[in-house]
Protein backbone atom coordinates (compact mmCIF):
# COMPACT_ATOMS: atom_id res chain seq x y z
CA UNK A 1 0.00 0.00 0.00
CA UNK A 2 1.53 2.89 -1.10
CA UNK A 3 0.31 6.80 -1.30
CA UNK A 4 1.99 9.55 -2.51
CA UNK A 5 1.59 12.86 -3.34
CA UNK A 6 3.65 14.42 -6.51
CA UNK A 7 4.23 18.11 -7.35
CA UNK A 8 6.60 20.59 -8.74
CA UNK A 9 8.39 23.22 -7.08
CA UNK A 10 10.64 25.59 -9.23
CA UNK A 11 11.34 22.92 -11.60
CA UNK A 12 11.67 20.03 -8.90
CA UNK A 13 9.85 17.15 -8.51
CA UNK A 14 8.81 16.78 -5.11
CA UNK A 15 7.53 13.32 -4.27
CA UNK A 16 5.86 13.07 -1.05
CA UNK A 17 5.12 9.35 0.21
CA UNK A 18 2.75 9.01 3.03
CA UNK A 19 2.42 6.35 5.66
CA UNK A 20 4.90 3.60 6.30
CA UNK A 21 7.95 3.19 3.17
CA UNK A 22 8.02 -0.34 4.46
CA UNK A 23 8.22 -3.51 2.56
CA UNK A 24 4.40 -3.20 1.54
CA UNK A 25 4.98 -0.40 -0.03
CA UNK A 26 8.82 -0.62 -1.76
CA UNK A 27 7.65 -2.21 -4.47
CA UNK A 28 5.44 0.52 -5.63
CA UNK A 29 7.23 3.63 -5.06
CA UNK A 30 10.49 2.44 -6.52
CA UNK A 31 8.03 2.01 -9.90
CA UNK A 32 6.94 5.59 -9.03
CA UNK A 33 10.43 6.80 -9.47
CA UNK A 34 11.63 5.18 -12.46
CA UNK A 35 10.69 7.66 -14.45
CA UNK A 36 11.34 11.11 -12.64
CA UNK A 37 14.76 9.64 -12.43
CA UNK A 38 15.95 8.65 -15.71
CA UNK A 39 16.26 11.79 -17.21
CA UNK A 40 19.46 13.72 -17.39
CA UNK A 41 19.04 16.65 -15.73
CA UNK A 42 15.84 16.48 -14.07
CA UNK A 43 16.12 17.39 -9.77
CA UNK A 44 14.07 15.18 -7.67
CA UNK A 45 13.25 15.74 -3.83
CA UNK A 46 11.57 12.51 -1.77
CA UNK A 47 9.87 14.06 0.86
CA UNK A 48 9.40 12.10 3.91
CA UNK A 49 7.52 14.53 6.12
CA UNK A 50 4.41 12.37 6.31
CA UNK A 51 6.40 9.14 6.43
CA UNK A 52 5.51 7.36 9.87
CA UNK A 53 8.57 4.62 9.37
CA UNK A 54 11.00 3.51 6.91
CA UNK A 55 12.53 0.40 6.86
CA UNK A 56 14.91 -1.55 5.11
CA UNK A 57 13.04 -1.76 2.26
CA UNK A 58 12.31 1.62 2.00
CA UNK A 59 15.68 2.47 2.72
CA UNK A 60 16.97 0.24 -0.28
CA UNK A 61 14.67 1.61 -2.58
CA UNK A 62 16.15 5.30 -1.88
CA UNK A 63 19.78 4.06 -2.15
CA UNK A 64 19.09 2.20 -5.45
CA UNK A 65 17.27 5.43 -6.52
CA UNK A 66 20.06 7.73 -5.60
CA UNK A 67 22.64 5.74 -7.38
CA UNK A 68 20.28 5.49 -10.90
CA UNK A 69 19.92 9.23 -10.48
CA UNK A 70 23.30 9.69 -10.46
CA UNK A 71 23.92 6.94 -13.96
CA UNK A 72 21.70 8.98 -15.16
CA UNK A 73 22.84 12.61 -14.72
CA UNK A 74 19.44 13.35 -12.43
CA UNK A 75 19.95 15.35 -9.34
CA UNK A 76 18.35 13.66 -6.30
CA UNK A 77 17.75 14.54 -2.74
CA UNK A 78 15.63 13.53 0.53
CA UNK A 79 14.08 16.03 3.24
CA UNK A 80 12.13 15.86 6.16
CA UNK A 81 13.51 12.76 7.64
CA UNK A 82 12.80 14.21 11.15
CA UNK A 83 12.30 12.26 14.51
CA UNK A 84 12.91 9.09 14.54
CA UNK A 85 12.23 8.37 10.72
CA UNK A 86 15.74 9.71 10.33
CA UNK A 87 17.20 7.53 12.55
CA UNK A 88 17.76 4.41 9.94
CA UNK A 89 19.61 6.10 7.51
CA UNK A 90 21.85 6.59 10.43
CA UNK A 91 21.96 3.00 12.12
CA UNK A 92 22.33 1.98 8.02
CA UNK A 93 25.17 4.69 7.60
CA UNK A 94 23.62 5.07 4.18
CA UNK A 95 23.24 8.57 5.47
CA UNK A 96 27.14 8.58 4.28
CA UNK A 97 25.81 8.24 0.54
CA UNK A 98 21.97 9.73 0.27
CA UNK A 99 21.96 13.26 0.18
CA UNK A 100 19.53 14.01 3.57
CA UNK A 101 18.57 17.60 4.20
CA UNK A 102 16.14 18.69 7.31
CA UNK A 103 13.48 20.51 5.86
CA UNK A 104 11.60 20.48 2.36
CA UNK A 105 13.35 24.12 2.04
CA UNK A 106 17.06 22.91 2.31
CA UNK A 107 16.28 20.07 0.37
CA UNK A 108 14.72 22.53 -2.59
CA UNK A 109 17.63 24.93 -1.89
CA UNK A 110 20.58 22.03 -2.87
CA UNK A 111 18.59 21.28 -6.02
CA UNK A 112 18.62 24.37 -6.78
CA UNK A 113 22.40 24.74 -6.60
CA UNK A 114 22.69 21.46 -8.24
CA UNK B 1 1.65 -3.40 35.02
CA UNK B 2 1.37 -6.90 32.71
CA UNK B 3 -0.50 -7.19 29.43
CA UNK B 4 -0.57 -10.23 27.10
CA UNK B 5 -1.93 -10.58 23.74
CA UNK B 6 -1.62 -12.68 20.75
CA UNK B 7 -2.55 -12.15 17.40
CA UNK B 8 -2.02 -14.07 13.74
CA UNK B 9 -1.46 -12.48 10.51
CA UNK B 10 -0.83 -14.01 7.13
CA UNK B 11 2.41 -13.90 5.25
CA UNK B 12 1.90 -11.23 3.08
CA UNK B 13 3.57 -7.74 3.48
CA UNK B 14 0.17 -6.22 3.31
CA UNK B 15 -0.69 -7.64 6.76
CA UNK B 16 2.74 -6.49 8.53
CA UNK B 17 1.27 -3.10 8.94
CA UNK B 18 -2.13 -4.71 10.67
CA UNK B 19 0.75 -5.71 13.40
CA UNK B 20 2.08 -2.68 14.17
CA UNK B 21 -0.91 -1.72 14.76
CA UNK B 22 -1.94 -4.34 17.31
CA UNK B 23 1.14 -3.61 18.96
CA UNK B 24 1.18 0.06 19.31
CA UNK B 25 -2.58 -0.44 20.12
CA UNK B 26 -1.28 -2.18 23.58
CA UNK B 27 1.93 0.15 23.99
CA UNK B 28 0.49 3.77 23.34
CA UNK B 29 -2.24 3.78 25.75
CA UNK B 30 0.29 2.37 28.43
CA UNK B 31 2.50 5.63 27.70
CA UNK B 32 5.11 4.13 25.40
CA UNK B 33 8.07 6.84 24.31
CA UNK B 34 7.73 7.83 20.69
CA UNK B 35 11.47 6.71 20.12
CA UNK B 36 10.45 2.95 22.26
CA UNK B 37 7.40 2.75 20.05
CA UNK B 38 9.39 3.16 16.43
CA UNK B 39 12.10 0.88 17.79
CA UNK B 40 9.51 -1.70 18.03
CA UNK B 41 7.38 -1.13 15.37
CA UNK B 42 10.47 -1.35 12.53
CA UNK B 43 12.22 -4.32 14.77
CA UNK B 44 9.13 -6.22 14.36
CA UNK B 45 8.45 -5.08 10.61
CA UNK B 46 12.14 -6.43 9.56
CA UNK B 47 11.35 -9.46 11.44
CA UNK B 48 8.05 -10.10 10.09
CA UNK B 49 9.37 -8.98 6.36
CA UNK B 50 11.95 -11.80 7.11
CA UNK B 51 9.63 -14.34 7.76
CA UNK B 52 7.82 -13.56 4.37
CA UNK B 53 10.70 -13.25 2.48
CA UNK B 54 12.91 -15.80 3.83
CA UNK B 55 11.50 -18.64 6.16
CA UNK B 56 8.25 -18.28 3.69
CA UNK B 57 10.09 -17.96 0.25
CA UNK B 58 7.50 -15.48 -0.52
CA UNK B 59 4.64 -17.55 -0.07
CA UNK B 60 1.40 -15.61 1.08
CA UNK B 61 -0.68 -18.47 2.06
CA UNK B 62 1.13 -19.46 5.73
CA UNK B 63 0.29 -18.00 9.06
CA UNK B 64 2.63 -16.13 11.31
CA UNK B 65 1.60 -16.03 15.11
CA UNK B 66 2.70 -13.13 17.14
CA UNK B 67 2.47 -13.13 21.04
CA UNK B 68 3.07 -9.93 23.05
CA UNK B 69 4.04 -9.22 26.79
CA UNK B 70 4.19 -6.10 28.28
CA UNK B 71 5.73 -5.50 31.94
CA UNK B 72 6.69 -2.23 33.37
CA UNK B 73 9.72 -1.89 32.66
CA UNK B 74 10.51 -4.45 29.48
CA UNK B 75 8.17 -5.28 26.39
CA UNK B 76 8.19 -8.88 24.75
CA UNK B 77 7.00 -9.87 21.46
CA UNK B 78 7.24 -13.41 19.92
CA UNK B 79 7.33 -14.29 16.32
CA UNK B 80 6.35 -17.70 15.49
CA UNK B 81 6.79 -19.07 11.97
CA UNK B 82 6.65 -22.67 10.61
CA UNK B 83 9.06 -22.13 7.43
CA UNK B 84 12.78 -22.23 6.90
CA UNK B 85 15.22 -21.48 9.66
CA UNK B 86 17.40 -18.33 9.95
CA UNK B 87 20.89 -20.04 9.68
CA UNK B 88 23.34 -17.84 12.27
CA UNK B 89 26.52 -19.76 10.60
CA UNK B 90 26.27 -18.55 7.06
CA UNK B 91 24.72 -14.73 8.15
CA UNK B 92 26.87 -12.31 6.99
CA UNK B 93 26.39 -9.07 8.78
CA UNK B 94 26.40 -5.71 6.40
CA UNK B 95 29.34 -3.80 5.24
CA UNK B 96 28.76 -0.14 6.92
CA UNK B 97 30.81 1.33 4.89
CA UNK B 98 29.06 0.82 1.57
CA UNK B 99 25.27 1.50 1.47
CA UNK B 100 23.59 -1.26 -0.12
CA UNK B 101 19.90 -1.82 -1.44
CA UNK B 102 19.10 -4.64 1.10
CA UNK B 103 21.11 -6.51 3.89
CA UNK B 104 20.35 -4.58 6.76
CA UNK B 105 17.23 -6.25 8.40
CA UNK B 106 19.13 -8.30 11.03
CA UNK B 107 21.57 -5.83 11.89
CA UNK B 108 18.60 -3.56 12.70
CA UNK B 109 16.63 -5.86 14.29
CA UNK B 110 19.83 -6.43 17.00
CA UNK B 111 20.44 -2.71 16.98
CA UNK B 112 16.91 -2.07 17.59
CA UNK B 113 16.30 -4.65 20.65
CA UNK B 114 18.12 -5.47 23.86
CA UNK B 115 17.85 -9.09 23.12
CA UNK B 116 17.35 -11.02 20.18
CA UNK B 117 16.62 -15.01 20.59
CA UNK B 118 15.72 -17.55 17.75
CA UNK B 119 14.49 -21.44 18.85
CA UNK B 120 13.09 -23.97 16.84
CA UNK B 121 9.26 -24.25 17.15
CA UNK B 122 7.16 -27.25 16.12
CA UNK B 123 8.49 -29.77 13.24
CA UNK B 124 10.11 -27.07 11.55
CA UNK B 125 9.99 -23.55 12.37
CA UNK B 126 11.32 -20.94 14.42
CA UNK B 127 10.39 -18.52 17.80
CA UNK B 128 11.73 -15.32 17.68
CA UNK B 129 12.08 -13.59 21.13
CA UNK B 130 12.70 -9.80 20.81
CA UNK B 131 12.92 -7.63 24.06
CA UNK B 132 12.81 -3.81 24.39
CA UNK B 133 13.54 -2.45 28.06
CA UNK B 134 12.55 0.85 28.95
CA UNK B 135 9.79 1.40 27.16
CA UNK B 136 7.72 4.58 28.55
CA UNK B 137 8.56 7.70 28.89
CA UNK B 138 10.17 8.53 31.73
CA UNK B 139 7.60 10.69 34.32
CA UNK C 1 3.81 22.18 -13.90
CA UNK C 2 2.68 18.87 -12.72
CA UNK C 3 0.50 17.96 -9.84
CA UNK C 4 -0.65 14.43 -8.68
CA UNK C 5 -2.07 12.20 -5.88
CA UNK C 6 -1.06 9.10 -6.29
CA UNK C 7 -2.83 5.99 -3.79
CA UNK C 8 -3.42 2.11 -3.69
CA UNK C 9 -7.10 0.70 -3.87
CA UNK C 10 -7.38 -3.37 -3.90
CA UNK C 11 -3.52 -3.40 -5.87
CA UNK C 12 -4.89 -0.80 -8.04
CA UNK C 13 -2.18 1.75 -8.72
CA UNK C 14 -4.44 4.90 -8.99
CA UNK C 15 -2.44 8.22 -9.91
CA UNK C 16 -4.67 11.25 -10.12
CA UNK C 17 -3.55 14.31 -11.83
CA UNK C 18 -4.59 17.72 -10.58
CA UNK C 19 -4.93 21.34 -13.03
CA UNK C 20 -4.02 20.84 -16.15
CA UNK C 21 -2.69 17.88 -18.25
CA UNK C 22 -1.16 19.89 -20.98
CA UNK C 23 1.96 20.66 -23.00
CA UNK C 24 3.28 22.14 -19.52
CA UNK C 25 2.52 19.13 -17.18
CA UNK C 26 2.98 16.63 -20.40
CA UNK C 27 6.45 15.22 -19.87
CA UNK C 28 6.21 14.87 -15.99
CA UNK C 29 3.18 13.28 -16.03
CA UNK C 30 5.09 10.49 -18.66
CA UNK C 31 8.10 10.23 -16.46
CA UNK C 32 5.46 9.85 -13.69
CA UNK C 33 3.68 6.32 -15.56
CA UNK C 34 6.64 5.03 -16.81
CA UNK C 35 7.58 2.58 -13.78
CA UNK C 36 4.14 1.51 -12.92
CA UNK C 37 2.89 0.58 -16.55
CA UNK C 38 6.15 -1.06 -17.13
CA UNK C 39 5.57 -3.75 -14.64
CA UNK C 40 3.17 -6.90 -16.12
CA UNK C 41 0.30 -7.89 -14.25
CA UNK C 42 0.29 -3.96 -12.48
CA UNK C 43 -3.03 -2.11 -12.74
CA UNK C 44 -2.94 1.49 -13.42
CA UNK C 45 -6.31 4.01 -13.46
CA UNK C 46 -5.39 7.21 -14.33
CA UNK C 47 -8.24 9.27 -12.29
CA UNK C 48 -8.80 13.04 -14.03
CA UNK C 49 -11.35 14.19 -11.67
CA UNK C 50 -9.61 16.96 -10.37
CA UNK C 51 -8.29 17.75 -13.97
CA UNK C 52 -9.32 21.23 -15.67
CA UNK C 53 -8.23 20.58 -18.74
CA UNK C 54 -6.36 17.69 -21.27
CA UNK C 55 -4.64 19.37 -24.10
CA UNK C 56 -2.99 17.07 -27.36
CA UNK C 57 0.06 16.81 -25.31
CA UNK C 58 -2.08 14.75 -22.92
CA UNK C 59 -3.77 12.82 -25.14
CA UNK C 60 -0.63 11.88 -26.68
CA UNK C 61 0.93 10.66 -23.51
CA UNK C 62 -2.35 8.80 -22.57
CA UNK C 63 -2.41 6.54 -25.88
CA UNK C 64 1.87 6.38 -25.49
CA UNK C 65 1.09 5.38 -21.79
CA UNK C 66 -1.85 3.01 -23.10
CA UNK C 67 0.00 1.06 -25.37
CA UNK C 68 3.42 0.53 -23.45
CA UNK C 69 1.31 -0.68 -20.85
CA UNK C 70 -0.59 -2.93 -23.23
CA UNK C 71 2.78 -4.61 -24.72
CA UNK C 72 4.21 -4.81 -21.01
CA UNK C 73 1.13 -6.93 -19.79
CA UNK C 74 -0.43 -4.47 -17.55
CA UNK C 75 -3.76 -3.16 -17.52
CA UNK C 76 -4.13 0.48 -18.19
CA UNK C 77 -8.08 2.35 -17.88
CA UNK C 78 -9.20 6.10 -17.35
CA UNK C 79 -12.01 7.37 -15.10
CA UNK C 80 -13.25 10.76 -14.59
CA UNK C 81 -13.17 12.42 -18.13
CA UNK C 82 -16.34 13.93 -17.19
CA UNK C 83 -17.37 17.17 -18.73
CA UNK C 84 -15.44 18.98 -21.07
CA UNK C 85 -12.47 17.12 -20.14
CA UNK C 86 -13.82 14.17 -21.32
CA UNK C 87 -15.00 15.82 -25.10
CA UNK C 88 -11.35 16.24 -26.37
CA UNK C 89 -11.23 11.81 -26.52
CA UNK C 90 -14.05 12.51 -28.52
CA UNK C 91 -12.44 14.78 -30.51
CA UNK C 92 -9.40 12.71 -31.61
CA UNK C 93 -11.29 9.42 -31.37
CA UNK C 94 -8.95 8.19 -28.84
CA UNK C 95 -11.78 7.46 -27.09
CA UNK C 96 -11.90 4.22 -29.52
CA UNK C 97 -8.36 3.07 -27.90
CA UNK C 98 -8.28 4.43 -24.47
CA UNK C 99 -10.30 2.61 -21.88
CA UNK C 100 -12.44 5.25 -20.59
CA UNK C 101 -14.92 5.46 -17.25
CA UNK C 102 -17.22 7.52 -16.31
CA UNK C 103 -16.11 7.19 -12.62
CA UNK C 104 -13.62 5.50 -10.60
CA UNK C 105 -15.36 2.98 -8.94
CA UNK C 106 -16.44 1.99 -12.50
CA UNK C 107 -12.93 2.39 -13.88
CA UNK C 108 -11.54 -0.19 -10.54
CA UNK C 109 -14.10 -2.40 -11.62
CA UNK C 110 -12.81 -2.91 -14.93
CA UNK C 111 -9.31 -3.46 -13.78
CA UNK C 112 -10.37 -6.15 -11.08
CA UNK C 113 -11.39 -8.04 -13.99
CA UNK C 114 -8.58 -7.17 -15.83
CA UNK D 1 -20.32 44.68 -24.32
CA UNK D 2 -17.11 45.29 -25.64
CA UNK D 3 -13.56 44.77 -24.05
CA UNK D 4 -10.44 44.66 -25.71
CA UNK D 5 -7.41 44.17 -23.79
CA UNK D 6 -3.69 42.99 -25.14
CA UNK D 7 -1.07 40.43 -23.07
CA UNK D 8 2.16 38.82 -24.21
CA UNK D 9 3.48 35.87 -22.75
CA UNK D 10 7.23 34.14 -23.31
CA UNK D 11 7.43 31.45 -25.79
CA UNK D 12 7.66 28.66 -22.60
CA UNK D 13 5.05 25.89 -22.08
CA UNK D 14 4.90 27.07 -18.52
CA UNK D 15 3.49 30.66 -19.46
CA UNK D 16 0.33 29.02 -21.39
CA UNK D 17 -1.40 28.89 -17.99
CA UNK D 18 -1.12 32.53 -17.82
CA UNK D 19 -2.84 32.85 -20.95
CA UNK D 20 -5.79 31.02 -20.27
CA UNK D 21 -5.91 33.08 -16.86
CA UNK D 22 -5.65 36.11 -18.60
CA UNK D 23 -8.70 35.28 -21.24
CA UNK D 24 -10.74 33.53 -18.47
CA UNK D 25 -10.60 36.46 -16.07
CA UNK D 26 -12.15 38.83 -18.72
CA UNK D 27 -14.86 36.28 -19.94
CA UNK D 28 -16.09 34.43 -16.95
CA UNK D 29 -17.35 37.53 -15.40
CA UNK D 30 -19.09 37.96 -19.06
CA UNK D 31 -21.21 34.87 -18.21
CA UNK D 32 -19.42 32.72 -20.01
CA UNK D 33 -20.42 29.31 -20.41
CA UNK D 34 -18.35 26.38 -19.14
CA UNK D 35 -18.18 24.92 -22.30
CA UNK D 36 -17.33 27.68 -24.50
CA UNK D 37 -14.68 28.32 -22.02
CA UNK D 38 -13.63 24.94 -22.14
CA UNK D 39 -13.33 25.38 -26.33
CA UNK D 40 -11.24 28.93 -26.19
CA UNK D 41 -9.20 27.33 -23.53
CA UNK D 42 -8.13 24.38 -25.42
CA UNK D 43 -8.01 26.00 -28.56
CA UNK D 44 -5.40 28.62 -27.34
CA UNK D 45 -3.30 26.05 -25.41
CA UNK D 46 -2.58 24.06 -29.27
CA UNK D 47 -2.16 27.20 -30.72
CA UNK D 48 0.04 28.76 -28.32
CA UNK D 49 1.79 25.68 -28.10
CA UNK D 50 2.46 25.47 -31.68
CA UNK D 51 4.19 28.86 -31.50
CA UNK D 52 6.38 27.78 -29.13
CA UNK D 53 7.11 24.38 -30.95
CA UNK D 54 7.30 24.94 -34.12
CA UNK D 55 6.89 28.28 -35.09
CA UNK D 56 9.54 29.00 -32.69
CA UNK D 57 11.29 25.83 -32.30
CA UNK D 58 11.37 25.64 -28.61
CA UNK D 59 13.75 28.61 -28.36
CA UNK D 60 12.14 29.70 -24.97
CA UNK D 61 13.49 33.70 -25.26
CA UNK D 62 10.88 34.68 -27.93
CA UNK D 63 7.78 36.44 -27.41
CA UNK D 64 3.95 35.74 -27.99
CA UNK D 65 1.16 38.99 -28.48
CA UNK D 66 -2.02 38.27 -27.87
CA UNK D 67 -4.96 40.67 -28.21
CA UNK D 68 -8.70 39.45 -27.09
CA UNK D 69 -12.12 41.50 -28.73
CA UNK D 70 -15.03 40.15 -26.80
CA UNK D 71 -18.89 41.64 -28.19
CA UNK D 72 -22.16 39.90 -27.10
CA UNK D 73 -22.03 37.09 -29.63
CA UNK D 74 -18.33 36.71 -30.32
CA UNK D 75 -14.70 36.33 -28.79
CA UNK D 76 -11.89 36.99 -31.30
CA UNK D 77 -8.40 36.14 -29.99
CA UNK D 78 -4.94 36.95 -32.01
CA UNK D 79 -2.03 35.63 -31.28
CA UNK D 80 0.98 36.81 -32.95
CA UNK D 81 4.09 35.55 -33.22
CA UNK D 82 7.54 36.48 -35.11
CA UNK D 83 9.04 32.50 -35.92
CA UNK D 84 8.74 30.37 -38.92
CA UNK D 85 4.60 29.85 -40.30
CA UNK D 86 2.61 27.75 -40.57
CA UNK D 87 2.76 26.29 -44.19
CA UNK D 88 -0.69 24.67 -44.83
CA UNK D 89 0.25 23.15 -48.07
CA UNK D 90 2.40 20.46 -46.13
CA UNK D 91 -0.11 20.29 -43.31
CA UNK D 92 -1.71 16.48 -43.15
CA UNK D 93 -4.64 16.34 -40.85
CA UNK D 94 -4.56 13.56 -38.08
CA UNK D 95 -6.11 10.02 -39.55
CA UNK D 96 -8.70 9.75 -36.60
CA UNK D 97 -9.07 6.24 -37.52
CA UNK D 98 -5.77 5.37 -35.95
CA UNK D 99 -5.68 7.28 -32.71
CA UNK D 100 -1.73 9.19 -32.38
CA UNK D 101 0.87 10.74 -29.78
CA UNK D 102 0.30 13.45 -31.69
CA UNK D 103 -0.74 15.63 -34.26
CA UNK D 104 -4.44 16.72 -33.17
CA UNK D 105 -3.70 20.59 -32.18
CA UNK D 106 -4.44 21.67 -35.60
CA UNK D 107 -7.94 19.22 -35.98
CA UNK D 108 -8.60 20.22 -32.66
CA UNK D 109 -8.34 24.36 -33.36
CA UNK D 110 -10.46 23.91 -36.51
CA UNK D 111 -13.27 21.85 -34.78
CA UNK D 112 -13.37 23.95 -31.84
CA UNK D 113 -13.30 27.61 -33.52
CA UNK D 114 -16.13 29.33 -35.91
CA UNK D 115 -12.87 30.90 -37.54
CA UNK D 116 -9.58 30.01 -38.02
CA UNK D 117 -7.48 32.26 -40.10
CA UNK D 118 -3.61 33.22 -40.29
CA UNK D 119 -2.30 35.82 -42.24
CA UNK D 120 1.73 37.03 -41.94
CA UNK D 121 2.79 39.35 -39.69
CA UNK D 122 5.52 41.55 -38.96
CA UNK D 123 8.92 40.66 -41.03
CA UNK D 124 8.26 36.87 -40.72
CA UNK D 125 5.63 35.54 -38.07
CA UNK D 126 2.10 34.87 -38.04
CA UNK D 127 -1.08 36.42 -37.07
CA UNK D 128 -3.71 33.67 -35.80
CA UNK D 129 -6.85 34.98 -35.52
CA UNK D 130 -9.04 32.54 -33.76
CA UNK D 131 -13.08 33.19 -33.34
CA UNK D 132 -15.45 31.72 -31.34
CA UNK D 133 -19.49 33.02 -31.33
CA UNK D 134 -22.20 32.51 -28.74
CA UNK D 135 -20.02 31.86 -25.58
CA UNK D 136 -22.25 33.33 -23.45
CA UNK D 137 -24.67 30.91 -21.21
CA UNK D 138 -28.42 31.97 -22.81
CA UNK D 139 -30.69 33.97 -20.40
N1 LIG E 1 13.47 -15.39 9.24
C1 LIG E 1 14.45 -15.86 8.44
N2 LIG E 1 14.43 -17.12 7.99
C2 LIG E 1 15.38 -17.56 7.19
N3 LIG E 1 16.44 -16.83 6.76
C3 LIG E 1 16.53 -15.56 7.16
C4 LIG E 1 15.55 -15.01 8.03
N4 LIG E 1 15.90 -13.73 8.27
C5 LIG E 1 17.04 -13.50 7.59
N5 LIG E 1 17.43 -14.59 6.92
C6 LIG E 1 18.67 -14.70 6.09
O1 LIG E 1 19.56 -13.66 6.50
C7 LIG E 1 19.89 -12.80 5.42
C8 LIG E 1 20.02 -11.35 5.90
O2 LIG E 1 18.76 -10.86 6.27
P1 LIG E 1 18.53 -9.29 6.40
O3 LIG E 1 19.64 -8.71 7.21
O4 LIG E 1 17.17 -9.06 6.90
O5 LIG E 1 18.69 -8.70 4.94
P2 LIG E 1 17.84 -9.02 3.60
O6 LIG E 1 16.52 -9.58 4.03
O7 LIG E 1 17.75 -7.69 2.94
O8 LIG E 1 18.69 -10.01 2.83
C9 LIG E 1 18.79 -13.01 4.40
O9 LIG E 1 19.23 -12.76 3.09
C10 LIG E 1 18.43 -14.47 4.62
O10 LIG E 1 19.31 -15.32 3.92
N1 LIG F 1 2.41 27.79 -35.45
C1 LIG F 1 3.01 26.93 -36.30
N2 LIG F 1 4.09 27.33 -36.98
C2 LIG F 1 4.70 26.48 -37.81
N3 LIG F 1 4.29 25.21 -38.06
C3 LIG F 1 3.22 24.76 -37.41
C4 LIG F 1 2.51 25.59 -36.52
N4 LIG F 1 1.47 24.88 -36.04
C5 LIG F 1 1.52 23.66 -36.61
N5 LIG F 1 2.57 23.58 -37.46
C6 LIG F 1 2.91 22.37 -38.28
O1 LIG F 1 1.74 21.59 -38.40
C7 LIG F 1 1.97 20.26 -37.88
C8 LIG F 1 0.72 19.74 -37.19
O2 LIG F 1 0.49 20.46 -35.99
P1 LIG F 1 -0.47 19.88 -34.89
O3 LIG F 1 -1.74 19.44 -35.53
O4 LIG F 1 -0.61 20.91 -33.80
O5 LIG F 1 0.24 18.59 -34.33
P2 LIG F 1 1.68 18.42 -33.61
O6 LIG F 1 2.06 19.75 -33.04
O7 LIG F 1 1.43 17.38 -32.57
O8 LIG F 1 2.61 17.95 -34.69
C9 LIG F 1 3.15 20.40 -36.98
O9 LIG F 1 3.87 19.19 -36.85
C10 LIG F 1 3.96 21.50 -37.65
O10 LIG F 1 4.75 20.95 -38.68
Amino acid sequence: MMEAEVREIDGITVIAPRGPLDVGAALDFRNLLTGPIAVQGNKVLIDLSAVSLVDSSGVGVLVTAHRQAVAAGAAFAIAGAVGPVGRVFEMTRTNKLLSIHASVDDGLASLRDA
Amino acid sequence: MSISATFAIPSRVGAIEDARRWVTGHLQPGGASADALWEIELAMTEALANVIKHAYGGDGSQRIDLALLVEDDRVEIEIVDSGAPFNPASYVPPDLEVASDRGYGVHLIDELMDEVDRQPAGDRGTRLRLVKQGWRNRQ
